[in-house]
């Protein structure tokens, strides 16, 4: 993967392992706030910020931290709580700077904290071997293939809001079904890269 | 004098009923059903009957066990069950059939709330399952001229041309060479699921459906020229190769009955040819890029996936408006 | 063990914990945004169940209302002990309670008033009231449609077997919910210690009344005769009670030939023999 | 400000304290980590050459010139017997069906194939993952690498293997990978 | 210290069936019984740690940056458990692939510390730890049993194969749809039994 | 010149034939009248007689309430002998019964009061008011009002509707055939008053021989253009029409004086010139009986305030399967419970269906074919009104606009579920309105 080209990490990243749906990262929040369109986008807007960020910063730690020390075992707790810091740093400043975003997108910072899409799209990144350009590139990929994801999620799921669905179906096994025909037809993209 | 009858306006209504809508698909489906009854034979009518019987039982039986009024009667049920049958390979063992049909009826459909309300095409999504869940089964196919398996089907010689042949050192044109005539194609005598082979007996489904004024022509008539028109534009515009395309594998079949699925696709016109160009985008990008052979069943799913969406960007503009009519 | 395998993780990893929690605690201190803690606190008391009988979308609107300077005491759900809780955290006193209102149907219809047509369609009252108001003959009878079934939050309306609503009154707390979707407008907001109702509101005259319902009022004024308290009067062709002067004392009730005033509980039999 | 020292230092302590922790368990795993990582590689390799006692990386000035012409190329070690050159075990990485495919395959100094296996890959359970059965790979057995092989569909000719059912693009990426390895068979054994 | 804190865990609020927590792990691993059980005993020793471990300290840590805190807690004992398994089980290692480190964001563990440990003592957290633990072990458990039966027609566990029906392979359950699909389909189930009782 | 035509709509059995060739009878006068102070929109009138009083024909007996209202004149002379409170359709209704002496005195007002080329728009519009004249074409709005826009909205276009496209109808058709040239003296005075040099004559091209008929009356008067437009149901809906003749559009929630057009019907165009040319006021209108449940279809030329049971008498009576009563046409009409309720001015057609005619289906689960959403002629999606009201997410359904609606009940027709999409539309502008009203 590490002479991947750009353009089939992202199509990678976007469709044919979407984080998703077949990687199973973030589903917490993927059935959690889908239940609007609105708000998944929103959702979704964040999540690229953070990830972006994330993909960046874990770059930076590795290779000038960890690396550098040769405590590559340390990945893991440095990365978490790099990320979980910058996080608050930029929910609490944003909250104070620029209100109006944060009303948009703060409100699910915390949540993206401990959205497992997160760590893993870091986490890839060195699995990978990606250099800065590639570990932008596909956390971001990663990211819209999230936002892709749950903002169709979404809009079905409102469009099945009042529907007539079997007592106990409703609610979250629905939505788990929704997502596996989804998954199903994410497998069309496989074998694309 | 005995009570008079009072309702609400309008006083009349037209002559058309779901049960009839759905019967003249049925109908429509009789020729291409005929085709593949005579090309693949016995089993290929075991499976029909299964497939018929056990969507419409399953049907029946849900409604049942959820207390409600038990609506086979409006043949739904029968046209999923004959689409998943025409979507079957000849020689699929006969459990497939009843299998196929719980996930159709069952799972896509009855979960959602039966009848409209589900937002994917049971038949094609049963399809999918099938050949995710059992891909041996469902990628081998009766060749009808020899009467022999075969797992070269028009689009999988196709495929191979560009993707084995550099391994097996034969030249693309050693795949290509094997692909039966455009005439057979055209006509029917090509490998395939029971209902997709014959381009004549779909098209005449297609015809008695516009005449029946069940469909109208916006969504067969963009998605079969779009696929053919983006064959020709991203695969070296090569005009038969592309006409090959639409019409070996699943295009008309896919295009003509599954992708008009009322419950899967937009309800207004303009949302109907964004979504028909899609799928035929979809379909051409994963048959030349992807790793299937054949794209249209995966291309219909993610097309139904997005109807929600389409119909929310191209939701009608309300007469005397501006804006568009927000949804 | 090598020291250097320890120290330099301790050494960098400390750094950077000491480098990010210098900077949050920087940041929430020189970031920190004012927002009215009250607000929350508010929320956590009010029921939460958005009803909108406050006049707000929703719970949360109406926290954020209370500490902009509206009154602690809008939430019908709630009522005075919620009331008293928003006022205590707002620091005021709460007003004097006002007194419980519950809804009552004002009908006892039903299957005792017959149908002028046959009427086919949506079953709901709001529907059905579009043809010709519905199809009793009482145009100011329940249609038992449940349409205020329906939009109870609280469990507390249901139609009964003789198609008429009535109102559970333990459960119904105020919201008013059914009276602005009752599409005949005969829920009224009763004193919840009113025991004497008269349930019907058709204006009517008595021979026309008589014919179609025998639960109706037939304007006779033998509940006004009775009444020493001057509580209920006959207008409109209608017997209606002045919740103000009324003391429950059921006389109207018993001397009501149609029985179309109704007592909570029913009349006590030993009355009878007194009369 | 002093709060902010403070906040600063507690979570440094909890840093501290979980590296300390982390490094400690690190020294004293490292060991069988790094055993168990090398015994994993040796019994790989054992797998394709069975009869070899030892393996020894090839010098990395080759591994590098190789690599840099073909990537794919992951890793070659000599195969020892008793000290002698017996053959070479080739990683190679083939773009497969749902991604690429780890392949090793060793053989002897004829260059014909003592064994193959499939490493990590990410092909279709029941389908394309078939591939990793022995009656897939022991096709490759005795042949030469000095040839093309070649894959068909329904019969396998001479230096020819027959796909996997339904799978010919897995098949095809196996077979692809194992003809890299003919392209530097002869600098293997004249740098 | 109660016993309902253990035994609550494991089915009245089991975290992935009633909580909808840590489900990227439960639908990732659960291709097969094996996984399924292990990456339930690698959470559970990590929840029953931290949990022990951050009720233990919980005075200690001020509220502002108590979620590093946490998070830097998590993420040493995860640490600790891939060393570990590495070094001990790696064919279970390998399975279980990127998850390991990824029980650090495991919904379940933050939240159980927020929502529990934070606030309660040593005992009450270690058996809540347990219990919530073993809950989704168990659920894991019963996601991995189903997959594996249905998506390939029998149950291998550790290289044994237990048994074996005389059914095709539903390959597609043991792909990401079918983790979807049979855990919605479990979902139901419960939701449907839990009204049962009601 | 083309078909002039809308978007949207839909084809609907036009059953017109039972009474298309039958001219225009003379309805007995009945024995009583009985006048509802309702029969227009906006405020009820005011009786201004007592019981006893004697009447003449064409004499104010009640007063407009407002602004927009109209005066109710009797249609007979003879003895008030009632006043009545009813509830009619589940209205509250003062209705004044007269006891008709068939003598059909005039009352003194009755008089001549010019035409097109001695009054001036002033005087039209002023006359108007008292007049009784409100729109014939379903609605009722007093056609003073609708003549009197406010100066910042400039008149440009006037439209006279007779599309007629309610199935079976045919008073309006019957109409412009034998009364053309009294349509064409109301069409001058209504241009005069609205101070406009051009009128569109928009007929449906099913009356052909309407559309020839009004061509010859016309001749040469290149001011009056006769437009032939497409038979669709909803042609004849004003918001359409404009849109099929001009391409403008009525705003939402706006007016057809927005778009500077005022459409009129054929019969209220007629009226005009009854008014002024010979003094009558709105007292008599056509209507047409018909439909499977009555045994032989008529257009009557009818007296306001005539019981829709006397009407039946002249149609032959009810068949013996006769079920339900239509005041009106059949897509836009009102059922209602019973004969004995008054005509009024409005009362365009009275429709009676037999069992077969009048079944229904019941409704069965939408399938989202979409048929409703390409007839729907003001480009709503019914289907989903309809589903979020039904299902109770009112909120949802108001964001697909269902205060658009015209109620023209295109989709209820078309729909092969059976939907009953308008039902369920109604329901939802009754409780957007209410909850609008309310907060
Ligand atoms: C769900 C699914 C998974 C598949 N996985 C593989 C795979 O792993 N490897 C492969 O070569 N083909 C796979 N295929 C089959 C290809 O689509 C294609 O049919 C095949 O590679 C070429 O066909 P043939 O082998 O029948 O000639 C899969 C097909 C499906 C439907
Ligand atoms: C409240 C109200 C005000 C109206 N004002 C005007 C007006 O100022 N000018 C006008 O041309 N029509 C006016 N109209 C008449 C309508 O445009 C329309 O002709 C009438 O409602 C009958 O339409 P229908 O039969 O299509 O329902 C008004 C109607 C209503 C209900
Ligand atoms: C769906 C619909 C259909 C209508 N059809 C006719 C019609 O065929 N003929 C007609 O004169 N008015 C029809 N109308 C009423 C017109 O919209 C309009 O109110 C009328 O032409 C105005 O003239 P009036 O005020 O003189 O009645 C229809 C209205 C609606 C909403
Ligand atoms: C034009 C038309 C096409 C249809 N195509 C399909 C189809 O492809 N698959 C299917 O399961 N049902 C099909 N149906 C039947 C039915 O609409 C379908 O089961 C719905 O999805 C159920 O909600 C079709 C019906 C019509 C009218
Ligand atoms: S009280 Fe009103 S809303 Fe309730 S059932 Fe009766 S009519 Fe309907
Ligand atoms: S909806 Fe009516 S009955 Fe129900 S709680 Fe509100 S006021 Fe009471
Ligand atoms: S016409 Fe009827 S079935 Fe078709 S979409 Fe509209 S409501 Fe649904
Ligand atoms: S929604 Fe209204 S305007 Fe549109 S077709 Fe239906 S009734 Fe007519
Ligand atoms: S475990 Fe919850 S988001 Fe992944």
């Amino acid at each position: 993967m590490e002479n991947a080209s750009v353009l089939t990490i992202v199509i990678s990243a976007i469709l044919v392992n979407n984080f998703v749906l077949s990687r199973f990262l973030g589903i917490c929040s993927f059935v959690g706030i889908s239940q609007k369109v609105e708000t998944a986008f929103g959702l979704g807007l964040a999540d690229i910020f953070v990830m972006a960020m994330a993909g960046v910063i874990a770059y930076f730690a590795e290779i000038y931290i960890l690396q550098q020390f040769n405590i590559e075992y340390l990945r893991v707790v440095m990365y978490i709580l790099i990320i979980a810091s910058l996080v608050q740093f930029v929910e609490i400043v944003l909250k104070k700077v620029m209100p109006s975003l944060y009303q948009a997108l703060g409100i699910f910072l915390p949540l993206i904290t401990t959205n497992c899409a997160v760590l893993g799209v870091a986490l890839l990144n060195v699995q990978y071997s990606f250099n800065l350009l590639q570990s932008v590139v596909h956390s971001v990929a990663a990211a819209v293939g999230f936002t892709i994801a749950i903002v169709l999620f979404a809009f079905i799921r409102e469009k099945i809001e009042s529907n007539d669905i079997p007592e106990p179906f409703k609610g979250f096994p629905i939505a788990l079904i929704t997502a596996s025909l989804l998954s199903f037809a994410f497998l069309g993209f496989q074998g694309m890269i | 004098m005995e009570l008079m009858q009072a309702t609400s306006s309008p006083h009349i209504r037209a002559p058309e009923t779901t049960t009839s809508v759905m019967r003249d698909v049925l109908i429509a489906l009789v020729p291409t059903t005929a085709v593949g009854l005579y090309n693949f034979g016995l089993n290929a009518g075991l499976l029909t009957i299964l497939c018929l019987a056990s969507c419409v039982l399953f049907e029946a039986l849900f409604q049942k066990l959820r207390k409600q009024p038990v609506t086979i009667g409006d043949l739904s049920a029968a046209v999923t069950g004959l689409i998943l049958a025409l979507n079957l390979p000849s020689n699929a063992p006969l459990w497939i059939a009843p299998i196929g049909s719980f996930f159709a009826i069952i799972v896509v459909k009855q979960l959602f709330g039966g009848l409209g309300q589900n937002f994917m095409n049971p038949a094609m999504g049963a399809r999918v399952f099938l050949v995710i869940s059992y891909p041996t089964i469902m990628t081998r196919f009766i060749d009808p001229v020899t009467d022999t398996i075969s797992q070269a089907t028009p689009l999988s010689l196709i495929k191979a041309a560009s993707a084995v042949s550099a391994a097996s050192g034969d030249g693309p044109d050693y795949w290509l060479g094997q692909l039966p005539s455009l005439k057979d194609a055209f006509l029917g005598f090509i490998p395939g699921t029971i209902g997709e082979t014959s381009a004549l007996a779909l098209l005449i489904g297609l015809v008695y459906l516009l005449v029946r004024k069940v469909v109208t022509w916006h969504i067969p008539v963009v998605y079969i020229a779009g696929v053919f028109g983006l064959t020709f534009l991203l695969d070296g515009f090569d005009a038969s190769m592309s006409l090959y395309s639409v019409c070996a594998g699943g295009v008309m079949l896919g295009g003509i009955f599954m992708l008009t699925d009322y419950a899967s696709s937009p309800m207004n016109k303009t949302g109907q040819l964004i979504y028909a160009f899609g799928a035929a985008l979809l379909t051409v990008v994963i048959r030349l890029y992807g790793g299937y052979n054949e794209g249209v069943m995966f291309s219909v799913l993610l097309m139904n996936m997005l109807t929600p969406m389409i119909e929310h960007f191209t939701a009608p503009r309300v007469f005397g408006t501006r804006r568009k009519g927000a949804n | 063990m090598d020291p250097n395998l320890i120290l330099s993780p301790v050494i960098s990893l400390g750094a950077v914990g000491l480098l990010f929690g210098g900077l949050l605690s920087f940041a929430s201190t020189q970031f920190a945004v004012q927002e009215d803690p009250r607000i929350s606190q508010i929320n956590a008391v009010l029921p939460g169940a958005n009803c909108g009988g406050c006049g707000y979308p929703g719970c949360n609107n109406y926290a954020t209302a209370v500490v902009g300077g509206d009154a602690v005491d809008k939430c019908t759900v709630g009522g005075a002990s919620v009331a008293a809780n928003v006022a205590q955290i707002m620091g005021v006193s709460a007003l004097k309670s006002k007194e419980r209102f519950i809804a009552r149907v004002m009908c006892h219809g039903g299957t005792n008033c017959a149908n002028a047509f046959t009427y086919k369609g949506l079953d709901e009252c709001v529907a059905a009231n579009f043809v010709l108001g519905g199809p009793k003959t009482c145009k100011e009878g329940c249609l038992g449609g449940g349409d205020c079934e329906r939009v109870c939050q609280f469990d507390a309306i249901h139609v009964n077997e003789e198609g008429v609503a009535v109102v559970d009154m333990d459960k119904c707390t105020g919201c008013e919910a059914c009276v602005k979707i009752c599409p005949k407008n005969i829920i009224d907001m009763v004193p919840a210690a009113q025991l004497v109702l008269v349930d019907c509101k058709n204006r009517e005259f008595g021979a026309h009344v008589m014919r179609n319902c025998k639960n109706a009022c037939i304007a006779c004024k033998r509940c006004e005769k009775a009444c020493q308290y001057d509580a209920i009067h006959v207008n409109n062709n209608v017997a209606s009670i002045d919740y103000d002067k009324c003391t429950n004392c059921m006389e109207c009730a018993k001397v009501c030939p149609t029985k179309c005033i109704n007592v909570v509980g029913g009349i006590p039999v030993v009355n009878e023999e007194a009369s | 400000m002093k709060d902010i020292m403070k906040m600063g230092l507690i979570l440094m302590v909890f840093c501290l304290l979980s590296a300390l922790a982390l490094s400690m368990t690190y020294g004293s795993t490292i060991d069988v980590i790094t055993q168990s990582r090398a015994a994993a590689d040796i019994a790989n390799r054992k797998e394709v050459m069975g009869e070899a006692d030892d393996f020894a990386p090839i010098d990395e000035g080759l591994l590098e010139q190789f690599q840099r012409e073909d990537p794919n190329i992951k890793d070659v070690h000599q195969a020892l017997k008793g000290g002698n050159v017996i053959g070479h075990v080739v990683k190679v990485s083939s773009q497969g069906f749902g991604g690429p495919i780890e392949i090793v395959v060793g053989f002897d100094t004829d260059f014909q194939v003592t064994g193959l296996r499939l490493g990590t890959h990410t092909e279709t359970p029941g389908l394309g993952a078939n591939a990793a059965k022995p009656e897939f790979y022991e096709q490759f057995e005795g042949m030469t690498l000095t040839r093309d092989i070649a894959v068909d569909k329904v019969q396998a000719g001479d230096n020819q293997v027959q796909a996997v059912t339904a799978a010919t693009v897995t098949s095809a990426a196996v077979t692809n990978g194992v003809n890299r390895i003919g392209k530097i068979l002869e600098r293997l054994v004249n740098p | 210290m109660k016993l309902s804190n253990f035994t609550k865990g494991l089915v009245k609020e089991n975290p992935v069936f009633y909580q909808l927590l840590g489900l990227c792990p439960t639908l990732a691993v659960t291709t097969s019984l094996e996984n399924g059980l292990g990456m339930g005993i690698a959470t559970t020793a990590v929840l029953f740690a931290s949990n022990i471990l951050i009720s233990l300290v919980r005075k200690l840590v001020p509220d502002k940056i108590r979620i590093p805190i946490f998070i830097v807690v998590i993420a040493t004992f995860v640490s600790v458990v891939e060393m570990l398994l590495e070094g001990f089980v790696p064919p279970l290692y390998r399975a279980l692939g990127i998850f390991i480190p990824l029980i650090v964001v495991n919904c379940i563990i933050l939240a159980r510390a927020e929502a529990f440990a934070y606030e309660n003592g040593v005992l009450d957290s270690m058996l809540d730890g347990l219990g919530m633990g073993l809950g989704f072990t168990m659920s894991l458990t019963v996601l991995g049993f189903i997959r594996e039966l249905l998506g390939t027609g029998g149950i291998v566990f550790f290289g044994n194969t237990l048994f074996q029906l005389p059914i095709p392979a539903t390959i597609s359950m043991i792909l990401p749809p079918g983790a979807f699909l049979v855990m919605g389909m479990l979902m139901a189930l419960v939701n449907y039994m839990k009204k049962k009782e009601a | 010149m083309g078909l002039f035509t809308f978007r949207g709509g839909t084809h609907v059995p036009h059953s017109k034939d039972r009474t298309e060739k039958k001219p225009i009878v003379n309805c007995p006068p009945p024995a009583s009248v009985f006048l509802s102070m309702r029969q227009h929109i906006g405020a009820p009138s005011t009786v201004i007689v007592k019981p006893g009083e004697e009447v003449h024909k064409g004499q104010v007996i009640g007063q407009a309430g407002g602004f927009v209202s109209a005066h109710i004149h009797s249609s007979v002379s003879g003895t008030v002998k009632k006043i009545h409170n009813l509830k009619i359709m589940g209205v509250d209704t003062t209705v004044v019964e007269i006891e008709n002496d068939g003598q059909e005195t005039w009352h003194e007002s009755v008089k001549r009061i010019g035409d097109a080329s001695t009054l001036t728009s002033e005087e039209i519009r002023k006359g108007l008011a008292d007049s009784g004249i409100v729109g014939m074409g379903g609605a009722g709005f007093p056609l003073h009002v609708k003549l009197s826009p406010p100066p910042e909205k400039k008149i440009d276009t006037f439209i006279i509707n007779g599309a007629e496209c309610e199935p079976y109808l045919t008073t309006d058709h019957r109409l412009m055939l034998e009364q053309t040239e009294e349509i064409l003296q109301g069409a001058r005075l209504i241009m005069k008053a609205l101070e406009v040099d051009s009128c569109y004559f928009a007929v449906e091209d099913n009356k052909g021989d309407a559309i020839e008929a009004l061509k010859s009356a016309v001749g040469s008067d290149g001011s009056i253009q006769v437009v032939s437009v497409k038979t669709k149901y909803p042609q004849g809906a004003e918001k359409q029409l404009i849109n099929a003749i001009t391409k403008r559009e009525v705003p939402s929630g706006g007016l057809p004086m927005d778009v500077g057009c005022v459409v009129s019907n054929v019969a209220t165009t007629k009226a005009v010139g009854d008014y002024f040319e010979r003094g009558i006021p709105l007292i008599e209108r056509i209507c047409t009986v018909t439909g499977s449940g009555v045994n032989e279809p008529i257009n009557l030329k009818i007296k306001v305030g005539t019981k829709l049971s006397h009407l039946v008498e002249q149609a032959g009576g009810l068949s013996d399967d006769a079920v339900k009563v239509i005041l009106g046409g059949p897509m836009m009409g009102n059922s209602v419970d019973s004969l004995d309720i008054p005509s009024t001015k409005t009362t365009g057609g009275l429709l009676i269906l037999n069992e077969k005619d009048a079944r229904i289906d019941e409704p069965t689960p939408c399938m989202r074919c979409g048929r409703c959403v390409d007839v729907c002629p003001v480009y709503l999606q019914p289907a989903y009104i309809s589903f979020y009201t039904l299902q109770g997410n009112l909120a949802r359904a108001e964001s697909f606009h269902p205060l658009d609606c015209i109620e023209c009940g295109s989709c209820s027709f078309i729909c092969p579920a059976r939907r009953p999409l308008v039902h369920s539309i109604r329901v939802a502008k009754r409780q957007i309105l209410e909850s609008r009203k309310k907060s």
